[in-house]
């Protein structure tokens, strides 16, 4: 849906999402939002970062046409590398990728997304589908991105299964249960912009998107969503970024919804 | 020498698939998912498979809608591009599952497929510490070394995988370019192979170029030529995805009646792939195989001589 | 945007090849083995290097008696086709060796790769049981899993991996085709990587073919245009193996002195991999890459186009 | 060097190498004179037998011309498989491999082979090139052949070390130390075959070669050599076997030596 203010929600977070990846670094890139992402960070700030795919492609250069799936044969066409999933996987477990993005149905105050289960994993209400290379990225990379709806249901005050760790129950969990490094970096949403406090890992709003407020994002998170003294607008996609998005996605099949 | 490998569909299921199977298909991720061997399982009523594969683009959907599974063992089971995956939800919702699930990331199912493939009973990783896949699938464990926490992820050695390529010859050797996923890892960790083959060319084809090989012929069971056999997953230099079947599948089995609808159209209505591809019709197939934008893109030469 | 990675040889091992550095080469096995690049790394009178590798075919060899290496990370040190390692083996015998060495099996230093490669502290094998490799290598360690003993192999991740390839663009992309042995492996596991390149292409060529790179450009520190570089070990597609050299090798090195002639023949008196080829002579050097029975082995076409 | 009856020793052990291969087997071939025992076994009774090279090579024609190294380009021409070490060790590993060929400078009473250290490793007579791919092989393969020279020095009561475990101090060593299963199935020498006894795993001599006899192979051999009931002469290689080998290695590089 195209707000008064000429750009979707879903514009908006790729723009966010893209000002999150610096030049040069390596990104385990995933699919939808995240992928026009990536690429409109390598047409703006970030030329040389370089895009894993966890089928086993890595690519400098975005694909030519709108992907559906990371396995389109425009993917692979003027790839880099095309691997094995494996060998791309050592890669993220080396410590060689700098980001992640994943997206989920239900993340908490610390970070932790669910993929997996609504209910007991046991006799669950909703079954997702699953990990996928979440779990790994989510594991393995330096930081990660969340990306999601906003919405009470989905942002809860614990989840009810980890299917990717952010910061377990906060401060040094992750050291604790053995994870070499990483964490969210930030969850953006369709409403605002949430980072974690370097201390206590715990959630924090770091801005809003213009077309939200503090009240709303507090309104439809499912606790007590501290506020960064510093909170302030999140920055709206400039008319080159939209450019750049419309040019990849044309028909808005990902980024009018 | 003759070879007795290559056969048709029906025969390759019926030889090498037995009721309860360990199965690995859908290796390449997103491309090369073997639809048409998928569906000739169904026709033959398989009973109590297990699948092994890392996301399945909705073909497990599809086993599973159609009674053949009882044990799924995957890291992601869904429809890419549209959402989440019926069939699945259905069998596993509720207090009364039908299906038990082995949950795993795509890196651990490629770990324990590797172990397989090495003949160690694990390979250990760092990743999934954490996680609730500890939790809820009882296999992983934590382990110890000097100290260090480390997932044991154990090995899985499927009976049969089925792997999906653009071309092949008669004993068992086969090309295969694009993304592949775990396809290495799972062709050598299985007891035997399925090579099902967009083309089938003389060995003289394959062994022009042994470093684009797959697997050793000796593991493969089994040739079967296939045209159009991935569709709707798209393969590299042959066809496009059909992102639109994707949909209206999607869109189809959100009810047990319209999947059963479904597979009575598309799966058990058919005798074959040809006759698949034959009710999806000429025109649709033709512009995912041969779109009027298509042009070769062809590999830069590569010389073996001495 | 330019090339700050294509380089000379001289400037690539003063960069990037410190004292003291552990690098891997000879990693394809027999074939591919970066000679210019490690008679640059003697003229440059290195110390104290650790050598990485499988198997080495003289090149480790020529290393140890220029006195640049103090350790020897390998599964066998020698000369395949025609013996021993000569200056090898005067390092170890005896009371006081020069030399450490940590012996490895071909398959056992390919899993300390891949554990580097894949970021854990190990991986396990049921190779080398009951060998004396666990005694003398303090470094493995059986551990027991459900009471089944495995070897622990530990991780290793060079500093440098050097390979020898067909060729490569200027920004690291590389084709490599033939036996590659555990060129993947190291590729993955060492921090940076020097390419050698026969020829050097557009990226256009390299990326005709992503299937048949070798491993990612972000990896590549260096990429070095050096026509002849392995010689006198093969390059498939280019020229074949100088048996010849490995023999006179084997004669001259029998003694100290001898191989300091032979050094200083072949290696300190050239310039560069050029002037060693001239020194070798254009006849000889023609039949080794051109000769007369020669005729191209091109690999069947393969179409990325969708 | 060709004996009075028209053929060299190598040329007889190559042809009693070549009858350990059965027909299908997959055999990881090793070099030199295995390597022409495998090309002589496909072209006579084993034709279906596939071969291993540890460099990444999968053959089920042999080279069509003679090879120095197994990383030479004929042998790469003509390959049903090009890939890693790690996977060919894998087969190997995954117990695929029915027969494997290794070569060494001393063998023991219990097949143990040392291709590393003469004396004490810390400070050794002579230092040997290492395992290469034999301790794999003679760790998993289902069956392995050893071939060497028959001399006192070399078949010892003990090995210095154990690069290639056989069957370590006898009887059920092999499961006690955690292998999977094999061990070795012939010692074939330049006077003898030596096989093990099935229950103590002791080497026995099984036959003499024609030039030789069990005096001669008992006075080579550094410990009491027990030798079969069932003695008997090994079969000397066939003209046609013999017009194979020197078809493969007309200039007798590792034939006539």
């Amino acid at each position: 849906m195209v707000t008064s203010v000429g750009y979707t929600a879903q514009e908006l977070m790729v723009a966010a999402a893209a000002r999150e990846i610096h030049d040069g670094e390596v990104v385990f890139v995933g699919m939808r939002l995240p992928l026009i992402a990536f690429a409109l960070a390598k047409r703006t700030h970030a030329p040389n970062a370089v895009g894993l795919f966890e089928n086993g492609i890595v690519r400098d250069e975005p694909s030519r046409e709108l992907l559906y799936t990371m396995g389109d044969p425009p993917n692979v066409v003027g790839a880099e590398w095309c691997t094995s999933l494996s060998n791309i996987m050592c890669l993220l477990a080396q410590g060689a990728v700098a980001l992640g993005f994943i997206g989920g149905a239900q993340v908490d105050r610390f970070g932790n997304l669910n993929t997996s289960y609504i209910g007991d994993p046991c006799a669950p209400t909703t079954k997702l589908p699953g990990s996928g290379g979440a779990t790994d990225i989510a594991s393995l990379s330096h930081r990660h991105i969340i990306i999601m709806e906003h919405e009470r249901r989905r942002l809860v005050e614990r989840v009810d299964y980890i299917t990717s760790p952010g910061f377990g129950d906060g401060g040094d969990w992750r050291a604790r249960v053995g994870l070499p490094r990483g964490g969210p970096a930030a969850l953006i949403t369709t409403l605002s912009v949430i980072r974690f406090d370097p201390q206590t890992k715990e959630a924090y709003l770091d801005s809003c998107h213009p077309h939200s407020s503090v009240e709303e994002a507090r309104a439809h998170t499912g606790w007590d969503l501290k506020v960064a003294p510093t909170v302030h607008m999140t920055a709206p996609p400039t008319e080159a970024e939209l450019q750049v998005i419309r040019a990849i996605d044309p028909q808005g099949f990902w980024t009018h919804v | 020498m003759p070879s007795r490998k290559l056969m048709s569909m029906p025969d390759a299921v019926a030889a090498f698939i037995p009721d309860g199977a360990s199965v690995a298909l859908g290796l390449a991720l997103e491309s090369l998912i073997p639809f048409a061997a998928g569906h000739e399982i169904i026709r033959q009523r398989k009973q109590g498979l297990t699948l092994i594969g890392p996301i399945s683009d909705i073909l497990f959907d599809q086993l599973i809608g159609a009674g053949c599974v009882s044990r799924v063992i995957a890291a992601w089971v869904g429809n890419v591009s549209a959402g989440l995956a019926h069939n699945y939800r259905r069998a596993l919702e509720g207090d009364k599952p039908s299906l038990v699930v082995e949950d795993h990331s795509n890196f651990s199912i490629a770990l324990a497929l590797r172990a397989g493939a090495m003949g160690v009973p694990y390979l250990p990783t760092r990743s999934l510490l954490g996680s609730d896949l500890l939790r809820s699938n009882p296999h992983f464990r934590i382990i110890h070394d000097d100290g260090v926490p480390l997932v044991r992820v154990p090995a899985l050695a499927p009976a049969v995988a089925i792997v999906h390529t653009q071309r092949a010859d008669d004993q068992g050797g086969a090309h295969c370019w694009g993304n592949l996923g775990i396809s290495e890892d799972a062709a050598l960790a299985a007891r035997q192979v399925i090579v099902i083959a967009e083309e089938i060319v003389p060995s003289s084809v394959i062994r022009s170029d042994p470093n684009r090989v797959l697997l050793p012929a000796f593991k493969v069971c089994a040739v079967v030529h296939e045209p159009g056999g991935a569709h709707p997953s798209p393969v590299q230099g042959h066809y496009g995805r059909d992102h639109a079947m994707y949909h209206d599948y999607h869109q189809a089995s959100r009810t047990a009646e319209g999947f059963a609808r479904w597979q009575s159209e598309w799966i058990d209505s058919v005798s074959g792939r040809q006759a698949y591809l034959s009710r999806l019709g000429a025109g649709r197939w033709a512009d995912l195989s041969r779109p009027a934008t298509r042009t070769p893109r062809l590999a830069a030469a590569v010389d073996y001589g001495y």
